[in-house]
C-alpha cells in the first residue's frame, strides 16, 4: 500500500507516522509537502499530529488552506481513506471533512498521558481489526481536544454510528471522569457518514511497537490494511 | 554620530575602567557606541566566562568517545553505529523570573538551537527547576508560567520533554532556576561547527526578523535614545516555537546538502556573538553589512541590530556559489533570509551600515581575548557552623508513619505528574521510559540501542559542603543511569551560583568544580559541554550553590532497559550498597 | 483603513477559559465578578480607501479564516 | 455593569500569532492586509452600581490577573 503522510509547516508527528507504516508495517510511504497538489498513486492519506502553523489563531485553521488540502478533499470525495490524528483531526474539522469543532481542554492545560478508548463501532475501515466494545490504551497529547458539535449533528452522528471511539475507564465504562478534555459525549474519534474519513485525538502511532510497551494503536493501522486487503 | 564615551556610559555597559583601557589598547583608539556595546556583551560574564574559565579548565573533558568537548554550541559523544549524541544544558533563570512563560519558553528555544546547529536532530529535552515554596501566589504564578512555557515551546517543536527535576525551597523565591537540557542524534561524520572558514565565502542570515528584543543596557543614554527608550525597548523576548520548528527543518535540510562551511545560532549577544565567534574560530574576519539584515521595526540603529537578542535566528557561512540553494531552502520553509556579508582574511569583524563602517574590531579580541579573572575565594563565615552541625542533637522521630506521610506530602517529594503531563513526553515515538523513573530512556531508531538521561543536583548538600555536594551529584546521576541499565558516557552541567565577586560565593564555585572533577575522574565520565550562571542573587541573598548536572548513558541493547518500580507480587526485594 | 475585529464564542458554548478566569478572580477576592467570556481581538490594516470594498474584504476574512462560525461569532468596525 | 476589556501586546513585542495570520491572509489572496496584531477581548459582569468603584475594581483585575503588564497593555470600558 502507498501511504501519503502530509507535511504541514509545524507538523511534528509526520516522522512517527512514516515510521509506523514503513518500518513497523512494511508499507511504502511518501511524505507529501503541503504545497503539492497531487495525490496520484496514493492509497491512503494521513494527516499527522503536531502544531501546523503553530496552532496560531485556532488549531488547524490555517493548515486547512494549504494547497494540498484541495487534493485531500477530492481524494476523500472519491472514497479514499483519510486518517487525521490529533492536529490532523483538528484540520479535518476546520476543512469541513468532518463535522464539529475543537475547544480548549476543560483544564486549559496541554495533556499528555495514556487514556482508554472504547471501540464503539468495529465495522469501519479503521477499526475492523478490533472487537466491538474493545478497550484500547492509547496516549493523548493535546491542548485542544474538547470536541463540540451542535445537538442536531450529534444526534445524527449517534444514529449513524459515526462515533467510533469514546474515552472510557480501563474497564470500558464511558464516564465523565474518564474524559480527559471535556469532549462532548466523550468523543475521541469520529468518521464521516461515508465511513472513509477518520479523525481521532489519541495517537495510535505512539503505541504500535513492543519496545514502547504497548501495541494497542497498531490495531487502527492493521484495520486499514485489512480494509485495503493488504497482507502483513 | 560622534559621541563621547563617558565614564557613566562605560559603567552602564558593565565594563570596568581596566576593561575599557584594554579595549582602547586593542583598537588603538576609543570605541564608538556600537563597538562599546559589542565589547560589553562579549566580555560580559555570560559570554566570556571571565570568572569561571580558569576553574572550568580543571574539568576532565576528554575520553575515547568524545568527539567534541566544551567550546562549541554543544558537546558530542560517540555512541557507535556511526552515530553520536549531541547535548548541552543551559540556564534561563533571570528571564524566567521576569516573565515566567516567555523566559522558560525561550530558554528551551535556545538549548534546542544549540543542539540542532551542530547537525543533530533533537530527540529529548529535560528540565531542572528550582522554585520558592508554593505558599505564595507569586511563586505559584512562576511555577505555572515556567511549566507552561516549557510545554508551549517543546510541545510545539515536537521534541519530547522526557524527564527533569523540580525542587521547592524558599531560597529560590526571588531567583528561581530554569535549566533546560537537550539531546540530539547526528551522524558522526556530519557534525557542523560554528566556523567561518574560507575567505570569500558568503555569510547568510536566516530565521526571524530582528527586533529590539532584549537589548542589553536598555537604560543607557545616548543621542539616539530618548525618554521613550524604556517603552520602546522591551527586554523581554517572546519565543515563536513555530518559527523555530521551521528553522530546525530548514537547518537539517541545508545540512543534508553539501552547502555549508559553518553555522551558529544567534543566542545571547545575537549578531555580535555569532559573527565574531565564527570568525575567531577560523582565524578569519567577517565583513557584515547591516543594510540587508531583515528587521521587524523601522529605524533600528547599528547598536540595536548588533545587540538584539531576537529569538529564532541563525547565521551560516555557505560554500561560495551555494548561496542560491541556501536561500531556496530557507524560502521553502518561509524563513527570512539574506546574504549579509562575507568571510575575510584579515581577522577583523567589520560592520557596515548604509555604506559606512560602523564598527571595526579584531574578531578574536571580541570572542576570545576578554578578561580572565582569578577571583579571590574563601569560605563563608557560616561554613564552620554548617560543617559542625550536630546531627545527634536532632530529636528522634516519634511517629514514623506520620513523618513519612509528611515527607511524601512535601512538594519536592510529591509526584510531579502535574508538571510532566503538560509536556509531550512521547512525540517522536522513542520514549521507552517516561517521566517517573530514575532516568528517562529513549531508543535510537535504526539501532538496537537506547540512551538514558538524568538531571540531578541536591543543592542543600552543596550548601553544607560544596565539594561533597557536587561529588554526590555526579554519583547520583551515575546511579540513576546505572539503575536504568545504562553506562554513563558523558556529562553536561549548568552551574548556578551567586555573585562571583564575593569570595564566599567564589569559594563555593571552586569547591564544587573540584568535587565534580574528582567524581568525573573517578567514574571516567567526561564533561563535554556546560554553562555557568552567576549572579543568582536578589537583594544580597544568594541561592544555594546549585551545580546542576545532566548525564547521558548508553544502553547497548534496548532489552537491558530497567525501571525503578516493583513489578509483581511476590518478587524479592534486595537492598544493595553500603 | 484599520479593521478592529472581535471574535467571541457563541452564546451557549461553554468557555473553559472564561470559567477559569472567573474562578481565579473569585479566589483573588473579586467576589462580584461574574460571567467572564474570553474572545479574540484582532487589528488588521487594510490598504483600501473605499469603505464598502474594505468592508466586504474584512467580512470575507472573518468568514474564511478569522472565525470558526460553528463555535464563534464575529463583529468588526473599520476606522 | 459590564466591563469590556481589551488586552494587547505592547508595541515592539513580537506577535507570532499576528505574523502567522498575516501570512495566511496573504496566501488566501488578501494581499492588502497588513500589520495584523492579535490580542484578547474579555467581558466581565461586575455586580456594582457605583461606576467609580467598578472602575477601580476592573483596573485591579487587569493589573493583577487579566493582563501581563510586562508584555501587554490593557484598556477597558464600563457599560
Ligand atoms: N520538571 C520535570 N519535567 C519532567 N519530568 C519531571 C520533572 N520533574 C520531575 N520529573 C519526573 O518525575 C520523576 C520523579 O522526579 P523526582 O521527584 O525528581 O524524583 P527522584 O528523586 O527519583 O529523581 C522523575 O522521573 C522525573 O523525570
Amino acid at each position: 500500500m502507498n501511504v501519503g503522510v502530509i507535511v504541514f509547516p509545524g507538523s511534528n508527528c509526520d516522522h512517527d507516522c512514516r515510521h509506523v507504516f514503513q518500518d513497523v508495517l512494511g508499507q511504502s510511504v511518501r511524505m507529501i509537502w503541503h504545497k503539492e497538489t497531487s495525490l496520484a498513486g496514493i492509497d491512503a492519506v494521513i494527516l499527522p499530529g503536531g502544531f501546523s502553523y503553530g496552532d496560531y489563531l485556532r488549531t488547524g485553521a490555517i493548515a486547512r488552506f494549504s494547497p494540498v488540502m484541495g487534493a485531500v478533499k477530492a481524494f476523500a470525495k472519491d472514497g479514499g481513506a483519510v486518517i487525521g490524528i490529533c492536529n490532523g483531526f483538528q484540520i479535518l474539522l476546520e476543512a469541513g471533512l468532518l463535522p464539529g469543532a475543537m475547544l480548549r481542554n476543560r483544564s486549559l492545560h496541554f495533556i499528555c498521558k495514556d487514556v482508554h478508548v472504547k471501540v464503539e463501532n468495529a465495522a469501519t475501515a479503521f477499526t475492523e481489526a478490533c472487537e466491538s466494545g474493545q478497550v484500547l490504551k492509547i496516549p493523548v497529547a493535546h491542548a485542544d481536544g474538547n470536541y463540540y458539535t451542535d445537538p442536531v449533528t450529534l444526534a445524527a452522528m449517534q444514529a449513524n454510528a459515526q462515533i467510533v471511539l469514546r474515552y472510557c475507564t480501563p474497564e470500558g465504562k464511558v464516564t465523565p471522569e474518564a474524559n480527559p478534555n471535556g469532549s462532548l459525549d466523550n468523543i475521541a474519534g469520529i468518521i464521516n457518514p461515508e465511513g472513509n474519513v477518520l479523525g481521532m485525538m489519541p495517537h495510535p502511532e505512539r503505541c504500535a511497537e513492543d519496545v514502547l510497551g504497548n501495541r494497542d494503536g497498531k490495531l487502527i493501522f492493521l484495520s486499514l490494511l485489512k480494509a485495503m486487503k493488504v497482507k502483513v | 554620530m560622534s559621541l563621547v564615551i563617558t565614564k557613566e556610559l562605560i559603567a552602564q555597559h558593565n565594563l570596568t575602567d581596566d576593561e575599557f583601557k584594554k579595549i582602547v589598547e586593542i583598537l588603538g583608539r576609543e570605541p564608538n557606541l556600537t563597538e562599546l556595546g559589542m565589547f560589553s556583551v562579549m566580555w560580559s560574564e555570560h559570554c566570556s566566562y571571565k570568572s569561571s574559565r580558569v576553574h572550568l579548565k580543571k574539568l576532565p573533558t576528554t575520553g575515547p568517545r568524545v568527539i567534541q568537548g566544551p567550546g562549541e554550541n554543544a558537546g558530542v559523544v560517540d555512541i557507535g553505529d556511526g552515530l553520536c549524541v549531541v547535548f548541552k544544558m543551559e540556564s534561563h533563570n533571570h528571564p524566567s523570573f521576569i516573565e515566567p512563560y516567555q523566559g522558560a519558553a525561550t530558554g528551551v528555544g535556545g538549548i534546542l538551537r544549540d543542539v540542532f546547529t551542530m547537525g543533530a536532530r533533537p530527540i529529548a529535552l529535560l528540565d531542572s527547576l528550582r522554585f520558592g515554596g508554593l505558599d505564595t501566589a507569586k511563586n505559584r504564578h512562576i511555577v505555572k508560567g515556567v511549566v507552561a512555557g516549557i510545554a508551549g515551546y517543546g510541545n510545539c517543536m515536537g521534541v519530547p520533554t522526557v524527564g527533569g527535576e523540580v525542587v521547592f525551597n524558599d531560597i529560590y523565591s526571588l531567583n528561581p532556576l530554569v535549566n533546560a537540557f537537550c539531546l540530539g542524534v547526528a551522524q558522526k561524520d556530519k557534525i557542523f561547527l560554528g566556523t567561518a572558514a574560507g575567505v570569500g565565502n558568503p555569510v547568510i542570515y536566516f530565521g526571524s526578523k530582528t527586533g529590539r528584543d532584549g537589548i542589553h543596557g536598555a537604560t543607557m543614554a545616548s543621542d539616539s535614545f530618548d525618554d521613550q527608550s524604556e517603552k520602546k525597548r522591551p527586554t523581554v523576548q517572546v519565543g515563536d516555537p513555530f518559527q523555530e520548528k521551521l528553522l530546525l527543518e530548514a537547518c537539517l535540510e541545508l545540512m543534508a546538502g553539501d552547502l555549508l562551511v559553518g553555522i551558529q545560532d544567534m543566542g545571547a549577544a545575537g549578531l555580535t556573538s555569532s559573527s565574531c565567534e565564527m570568525a575567531s574560530r577560523a582565524g578569519n574576519g567577517i565583513d557584515l553589512d547591516l543594510t540587508h539584515v531583515p528587521r521587524r521595526e523601522p529605524g533600528m540603529t547599528p547598536y540595536e541590530l548588533m545587540l538584539s537578542e531576537s529569538q529564532e535566528r541563525m547565521l551560516m557561512v555557505a560554500k561560495a556559489g551555494k548561496e542560491e540553494e541556501c536561500i531556496r531552502i530557507c524560502k521553502k520553509w518561509d524563513l527570512d533570509v539574506a546574504v549579509v556579508g562575507k568571510v575575510t582574511g584579515d581577522g577583523i569583524l567589520r560592520v557596515f551600515d548604509q555604506g559606512k563602517v560602523v564598527a571595526e574590531i579584531p574578531a578574536k579580541s571580541l570572542a576570545d581575548d576578554g578578561p580572565r579573572y582569578e577571583r579571590p575565594y574563601s569560605p563563608p563565615g557560616y561554613q564552620d557552623m554548617l560543617t559542625n552541625l550536630n546531627y545527634d542533637a536532632l530529636p528522634d522521630v516519634k511517629d514514623a508513619n506520620a513523618a513519612l506521610l509528611a515527607l511524601l506530602e512535601s512538594p519536592t517529594i510529591a509526584s510531579k505528574r502535574w508538571v510532566y503531563e503538560q509536556y509531550d513526553h512521547m512525540v517522536r515515538t522513542n520514549t521507552m521510559v517516561r517521566p517517573g523513573s530514575d532516568a528517562a530512556v529513549v531508543r535510537i531508531k535504526g539501532t538496537n540501542k537506547a540512551v538514558a538521561m538524568t538531571v540531578d543536583c541536591n543543592s542543600r548538600y552543596c550548601l553544607l559542603n560544596p565539594y561533597e555536594g557536587a561529588r554526590l551529584a555526579v554519583a547520583e546521576a551515575a546511579r540513576n543511569l546505572a539503575c536504568s541499565g545504562a553506562e554513563p558516557i558523558g556529562l553536561t552541567d549548568c552551574l548556578n551560583f551567586g555573585n562571583p565577586e564575593r569570595p564566599d560565593i567564589m569559594w563555593q564555585f571552586v569547591m564544587a568544580i573540584e568535587g565534580m572533577k574528582d567524581a568525573c575522574e573517578h567514574f571516567k565520565i567526561p564533561i563535554v559541554s556546560g554553562n555557568v550562571s552567576f549572579y543568582n542573587e536578589t537583594n544580597g541573598l544568594s541561592i544555594y550553590p546549585t551545580p546542576m548536572l545532566g548525564m547521558v548513558g548508553l544502553i547497548e541493547s534496548v532489552d537491558q532497559t530497567m525501571t525503578q518500580w516493583f513489578r509483581e507480587d511476590g518478587d524479592d526485594i534486595i537492598l544493595l550498597g553500603a | 483603513m484599520k479593521a478592529k475585529i472581535h471574535v467571541t464564542l457563541k452564546q451557549g458554548i461553554l468557555d473553559p477559559q472564561g470559567k477559569a478566569i472567573e474562578h481565579a478572580l473569585d479566589s483573588l477576592g473579586f467576589k462580584n465578578a461574574a460571567n467572564v467570556r474570553v474572545g479574540k481581538y484582532m487589528e488588521v490594516d487594510v490598504q483600501e480607501t473605499d469603505k464598502a470594498k474594505a468592508d466586504a474584504q474584512v467580512k470575507q476574512m472573518c468568514e474564511k479564516l478569522l472565525a470558526n462560525t460553528i463555535i464563534e461569532e464575529y463583529r468588526y468596525e473599520l476606522v
